[in-house]
C-alpha cells in the first residue's frame, strides 16, 4: 500500500496527463454525427500511429551488428509508417467524398 | 529541448485534429492538422532525439528506407482501395500499428534481457525486491508486456476482422467459446505477472510463449463477432492500439507517443460505444456475438407465401404520378454502383414535379455513412437526404418508397419478431407509404441472413434486376412517357 | 533561447497540464444553455477557491512569533473560505429554484 | 503520498462538477461533486500536508479559526441575500478569492525577501545570472508577482463591480482613460519585470508600490464599463483569480490548485465569451465600454408624443377576452416579487380558456436566467416559458402582449435606431401584437437609461402601479367579471 501510494506520488504528473487525455478524449468526440463515425475512426487509426516514434527509436539505437534488433526495427519502421501514412490519406479520401455539396 | 516542443505541438494537433474530425465542416482541416503534427513529430524525432547520454539515433539508411517503403504502399494502398472496402483497410493499418507496437516490445525486452545477464554480478546483490533496480523492472517489464500483449492482440484481431469483412473469413464459433476466451485471457496475465514479478526472468522462452497466446487471444477474441459488427469490432482494437502505442510513450518517457495514444485509447472507446448505440445495442451484447453470430447461418426459413411483382413501365408511370417519393437506398445500390442512376432519375422526377428525398439509415451499407459518401459521390443535393428519424415522420405521406438494394435496413421483423436477431434495431418505416418498389435481384436475404416480412406484404411490389439497369430503364421509359 | 528551451524541456509536465487542463475548460462548457449562464459562473467561482490550500499551507509554516505572518495569513484563510463555501453555497441555492418544475 | 491521490480525486471532481455544472438536469449534483472534492483537499492539506523535509504545518488553532469563520459568515452570506442580489454576491466571492491569491503573494514574497537578505555571504557569490540560485529566484518571484498582480486586479475590480451592481458605485468615464489604463498596465509589467530580473531587488518597498498599483488598476480596469455589463465583467474577473490560483499551484507545486485554477481560467474565458454573445456584443466591446459608458448618462430626452393609459378593468376584459396572451415579465417583477401574483393571473386565464405564455428575453433581469429562477420560484409550467426566438415567431398570432416591468428588453430602438447605445441587441418584438399593455410605475427609462418609443406607439397602453399591486388587482377584477 505504501509503496503504491509513493509511486502514485512519484509518477503524479504521468497520472494526470493520462487522466486529464482521458478527459479529453471523452470531451472532444462526445457529439459526432453518426455519419462521421467512419472518417473519426480511421482518423483516430491514423493518430495512433504516433508509436511509429517508438519504432523510429528502436531501429536508431539498433547495434549495427546486432541483426535480429535491425530486422525487428526496420519492419515496425515499416508497419508504423503504413499504419500513419495510410491512415491519413484513407481518412482524407473518405472525407473528400462529403465534401462535394455539403455546405 | 527543442525536441519537447515539438512533441507538445504534435499533441496539441492531435487533440485539435480528432475535435474537427467530429465536426462535418472541419473534418477534413482536422486530419490535414493531426497529420502535420505526427510529420513533424516524425521528423524531429528523427533529427533531434538524444538519449539520456547524449548519444543520437543511428541507421538512417534503415530508418530512411523504411519510411519510404512505408509511404509508398501506405499512399498506393489508401489511394487505390475501392470504396466499399475501406473499413477493411482501416483494420489493416491498424493491425499495423499494432504489430509495431509489438515489434518495439519485443525488441526492448531482449534489449532488456541482455543488459540483465550480463553484469551478473551487479544484479545478484539487487535481486531482491525493495531495491530500486527491481523496482525499476518491474515498472519496465509491466510496460513492455502490456504493450506486447496489447499490440499483438490488436493485430491479430485487426487481420481477423478484415478477413471478415472482405469474406475471406466466416463467422466460426462453438459452444464454451467464451469460457476458453476468459481462461486465455487469465493465462496471459498470469504469464505477463511472472515475468514482471520475478526479477530473474527476462526470460526470452516465456516472452515468446506470451507473444504467440496473444496473437491467438486476438484470434479468438474476434473469431465469435458476426461479420456485420466488424465495424464496432475495428473501432475497438483501434483503442486497443491507442493504448498499446500510450505504453510506448511510458517505455520512452515520450509525451507524444502518450497523449496520443491515450487519446486515442480514450476516444475510440467512446465511439465504439456511440456505434453501438447507433445500431441499438449494448457494446457487450456485440462483443458476446448474439446477433452477429446468427448472421452466418442458413436464413430461417419460414417462407412467407406470395410476393408481387411490377413492371419497368408501371413503375415509371407510378413514379412519374406520385406527389412524393422517397428513396431507401441500401448496400445493393453500392454494389450496383448505381449511384449516378439514381441521381438521374431523382433529377428526372424533380423536373417532372415529383417531391424527391433520400432516407438514409445509420447503418444501410457497409460502413457508417456509406449512402452518404456514395449520394454525395454523385452530387445528390444534401438537402434531400433525411435522417432515420426525419424520414421516419415523412412515411405515411409518400406516395412511393423505392427501395433500391436495401434489405435489413426494412425489415419489420427489427420491430415485430422479438425472436429476429435484428430485434430491436431502429429500421426504416416504409410500410407506411402508400406503395412500396423494392428493386433486388432475387429474393435472397440480406447481410443479416433473415428473410424480409415487407417483400409479402400486399403494399410491396419486387422490381428485381441489377439497381443500376434497372434505374436506367425506369429514366427511359419515363422520358418515354 | 537555448535557456527558454531548456526551461520548458525542464518543466514539460507542467506546460502538458496547463494545456490539456485549458483544452478541457474549454471543452467542458463548450455547449451550456444561457440559463445556466449564472450558475455555472457562481460555480466556476467556488472551484477557483481551492487557492484557500495555498492559504492553509502559508497559515500553517508561520512562524507563531511573526504576527504579521499570521495575520496575514490568518486573514488569507477567512477570504479563501468565504470563497469556497460563500461560492458552493450560492451555487446551490441558485440551482435549487430552477429545479422546481424542470424536468 | 496519500495526500497526491487526493488532490488528483479533488481535480477529477473539478473537472467532472463543472461538466455536470453545464446541464440542466445534472447541474446541482456537479455542484455538490465539486464542493466534496474541494472539502477532501482541504481536510487532506490541514492533516497531511509536509514541507519537502518532512515537517508538518502548525498553527492548527488559526487555521480552524479561520476557518470556522469564513465557513459561517459565507454561509450566512449566501443564504440570506436575496435573489437578484446574487450576482454581486458572486462578485465579492470571487473578490475574496483574489485577495487571498494576493495575500498568498505577499507572505511568501516576505518570506522569500528574509531568506535572500539574511544569509548575505551566500548571495554574493550567487548574485550572477546563470547561476541555479539566480534562475529559482527568477521562477519563484514571476510566480509569486503574477498572483499578487493577477490576484489583487481581481479583488479591487470585483468589490467595484459589486458596488456598481447594488448601485453604490456609479459609472465614471473620462476621455483618455483607456490610454492612461493602458500606461498604467505597462508600469506594472515593468515594475514585476524589474523585481524579477534583478536578483538584489528582494524589495518590498518596490513590491508594496506593485501591490497599490495593482489594486489601482483593478479599479480603472471596471470603473468606465457599464453597469449592465456587470455579469460579464465579473465572469471575466472570475477566470482571473482562477491563473491567481494556479499561480500559487505553481508555487507550491501544487496540482489540485494548478488544474482548479487553470480549468477556472479557461472555462470563465469561454463563459464570458459566450455571455458576450447572448448580448450580441464583442468582448472587447465590452470591456471599451461603448455601451454602458452611455448607461449612466442622461436619457436621450427626444420626447416623442402622447402616450395611452389603460384602466385596470379594461386591461382585465382584453385579457380575459384575448384568445392568447403573451406575458413579458423583466426586472421590474423582480423587484415587485410580483412572480406569485403574476402566476395567479396566469392560472385565471387559463381557466378561462385564455393560452397564456411567458416570453423571456436572455438578459432580462439583472443577471442570465433571472427570470426562468424568478418564475420557477412562483412555480411557472416551465413548458410555459418560450425563449427569444419562439417568442418572436409567436408574437403577430398573439392577441395581448403584456409587458411586466421590463423595458430595454422591448425597446424597438435596438432595432432601428443605429444611434441607440443598446443597438444591434436582439428584442423581444411585441409591436407584432395586437394590443400591448404595459405595466411599470412611471415614464422612466429602464437599465440602459434611454426612452422607449414603444410606449408612444398608438398599439400601446401604459398601466402604471408597482406590479405586485397591479397584477392582484387584474385578477381580482377578472374574478368579478
Ligand atoms: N453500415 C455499417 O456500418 C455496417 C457495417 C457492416 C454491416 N452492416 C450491416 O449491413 C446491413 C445493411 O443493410 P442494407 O439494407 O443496406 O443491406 P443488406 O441488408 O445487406 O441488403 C442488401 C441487398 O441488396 C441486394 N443487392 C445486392 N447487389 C445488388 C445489385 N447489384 N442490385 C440491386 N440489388 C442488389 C441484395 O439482394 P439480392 O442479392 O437479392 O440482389 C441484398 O438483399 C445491415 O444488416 C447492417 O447491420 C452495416
Ligand atoms: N440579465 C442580465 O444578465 C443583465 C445584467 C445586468 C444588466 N442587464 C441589463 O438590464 C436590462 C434588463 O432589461 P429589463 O427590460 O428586464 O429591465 P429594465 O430595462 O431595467 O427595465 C425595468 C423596468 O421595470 C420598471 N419597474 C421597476 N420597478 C417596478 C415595479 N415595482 N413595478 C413595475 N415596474 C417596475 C422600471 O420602470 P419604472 O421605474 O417606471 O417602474 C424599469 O423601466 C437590460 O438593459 C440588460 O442589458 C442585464
Amino acid at each position: 500500500m505504501e509503496t503504491l501510494l509513493e509511486k502514485i506520488a512519484l509518477h503524479q504528473d504521468y497520472i494526470y496527463i493520462v487522466v486529464l487525455m482521458i478527459f479529453l478524449g471523452i470531451e472532444v468526440i462526445g457529439r459526432v454525427p453518426s455519419v462521421l463515425h467512419t472518417p473519426l475512426m480511421s482518423g483516430a487509426n491514423a493518430i495512433h500511429g504516433v508509436v511509429i516514434i517508438g519504432a523510429i527509436i528502436v531501429m536508431g539505437k539498433a547495434d549495427p551488428s546486432n541483426y535480429l534488433a535491425l530486422g525487428l526495427g526496420f519492419l515496425a519502421v515499416i508497419l508504423g509508417t503504413l499504419n500513419v501514412v495510410g491512415g491519413f490519406v484513407v481518412t482524407d479520401r473518405m472525407l473528400e467524398m462529403f465534401r462535394h455539396k455539403q455546405k | 529541448m527543442l525536441l519537447t516542443v515539438i512533441y507538445l505541438l504534435a499533441s496539441v494537433s492531435f487533440i485539435l485534429g480528432l475535435k474537427m474530425l467530429s465536426n462535418p465542416a472541419s473534418a477534413r482541416k482536422g486530419n490535414l492538422i493531426a497529420a502535420a503534427g505526427m510529420g513533424l513529430a516524425i521528423l524531429g524525432t528523427i533529427f533531434l532525439y538524444e538519449e539520456s547520454d547524449g548519444t543520437r539515433l543511428g541507421n538512417y539508411g534503415w530508418i530512411f528506407g523504411g519510411l519510404i517503403i512505408g509511404t509508398i504502399i501506405g499512399t498506393l494502398a489508401a489511394k487505390k482501395v475501392k470504396m466499399t472496402a475501406m473499413p477493411e483497410m482501416v483494420s489493416l493499418f491498424n493491425g499495423m500499428g499494432g504489430a509495431c507496437a509489438a515489434l518495439i516490445s519485443i525488441t526492448e525486452f531482449n534489449h532488456l534481457a541482455e543488459t540483465l545477464h550480463q553484469p551478473h554480478d551487479v544484479q545478484l546483490g539487487e535481486i531482491f525486491p525493495a531495491s530500486a533496480a527491481y523496482s525499476a523492472w518491474v515498472g519496465k517489464s509491466i510496460v513492455i508486456l502490456a504493450g506486447l500483449i496489447i499490440g499483438s492482440v490488436s493485430f491479430s484481431g485487426s487481420v481477423i476482422a478484415w478477413g471478415k469483412l472482405n469474406g475471406k473469413i466466416h463467422d466460426f464459433a462453438f459452444k464454451g467459446q467464451h469460457l476458453i476466451n476468459g481462461l486465455l485471457f487469465l493465462v496471459l496475465l498470469g504469464l505477463a505477472g511472472w515475468i514482471a514479478g520475478v526479477y530473474e526472468n527476462a526470460n526470452t522462452t516465456v516472452f515468446y510463449v506470451l507473444l504467440i497466446l496473444s496473437l491467438l487471444y486476438g484470434v479468438f477474441f474476434v473469431l465469435p463477432i458476426g461479420g456485420a459488427d466488424m465495424p464496432v469490432v475495428i473501432s475497438l482494437l483501434n483503442s486497443f492500439t491507442g493504448v498499446a502505442a500510450a505504453c510506448g510513450g511510458f517505455l520512452y518517457n515520450n509525451k507524444a507517443m502518450l497523449t496520443g495514444g491515450i487519446l486515442v485509447g480514450a476516444a475510440g472507446t467512446l465511439l465504439t460505444i456511440l456505434m453501438c448505440k447507433a445500431m441499438n445495442r449494448s457494446l457487450l451484447n456485440v462483443l458476446i456475438g448474439s446477433f452477429g453470430g446468427h448472421a452466418g447461418g442458413v436464413a430461417a426459413a419460414k417462407s412467407q407465401g406470395n410476393y408481387k411483382e411490377i413492371t419497368l413501365s408501371d413503375t415509371a408511370i407510378l413514379l412519374t404520378y406520385a406527389h412524393k417519393v422517397m428513396i431507401v437506398p441500401g448496400y445493393g445500390l453500392a454494389v450496383a454502383q448505381a449511384q449516378h442512376a439514381c441521381h438521374e432519375l431523382e433529377k428526372l422526377l424533380t423536373e417532372k414535379g415529383v417531391e424527391v428525398r433520400y432516407a438514409i439509415h445509420p447503418v444501410a451499407g457497409r460502413m457508417p455513412g456509406h449512402m452518404n459518401v456514395l449520394l454525395a459521390e454523385a452530387d445528390v443535393d444534401y438537402d434531400q437526404l433525411l435522417e432515420m428519424e426525419a424520414a421516419n415522420e415523412q412515411f405515411s405521406t409518400t406516395d412511393v418508397v423505392l427501395v433500391l438494394g436495401a434489405n435489413d435496413v426494412v425489415n419489420p421483423a427489427a420491430k415485430t419478431d422479438p425472436a429476429s436477431p435484428i430485434y430491436g434495431m431502429p429500421i426504416l418505416e416504409v410500410e407506411l407509404a402508400k406503395n412500396c418498389i423494392v428493386n433486388k435481384r432475387s429474393m435472397k436475404p440480406g447481410y443479416a441472413g433473415i428473410e424480409n416480412e415487407l417483400f409479402f406484404q400486399p403494399k410491396t411490389s419486387m422490381l428485381f434486376g441489377d439497381a443500376k439497369k434497372v434505374l436506367e430503364s425506369i429514366s427511359t421509359e419515363i422520358k418515354n412517357l
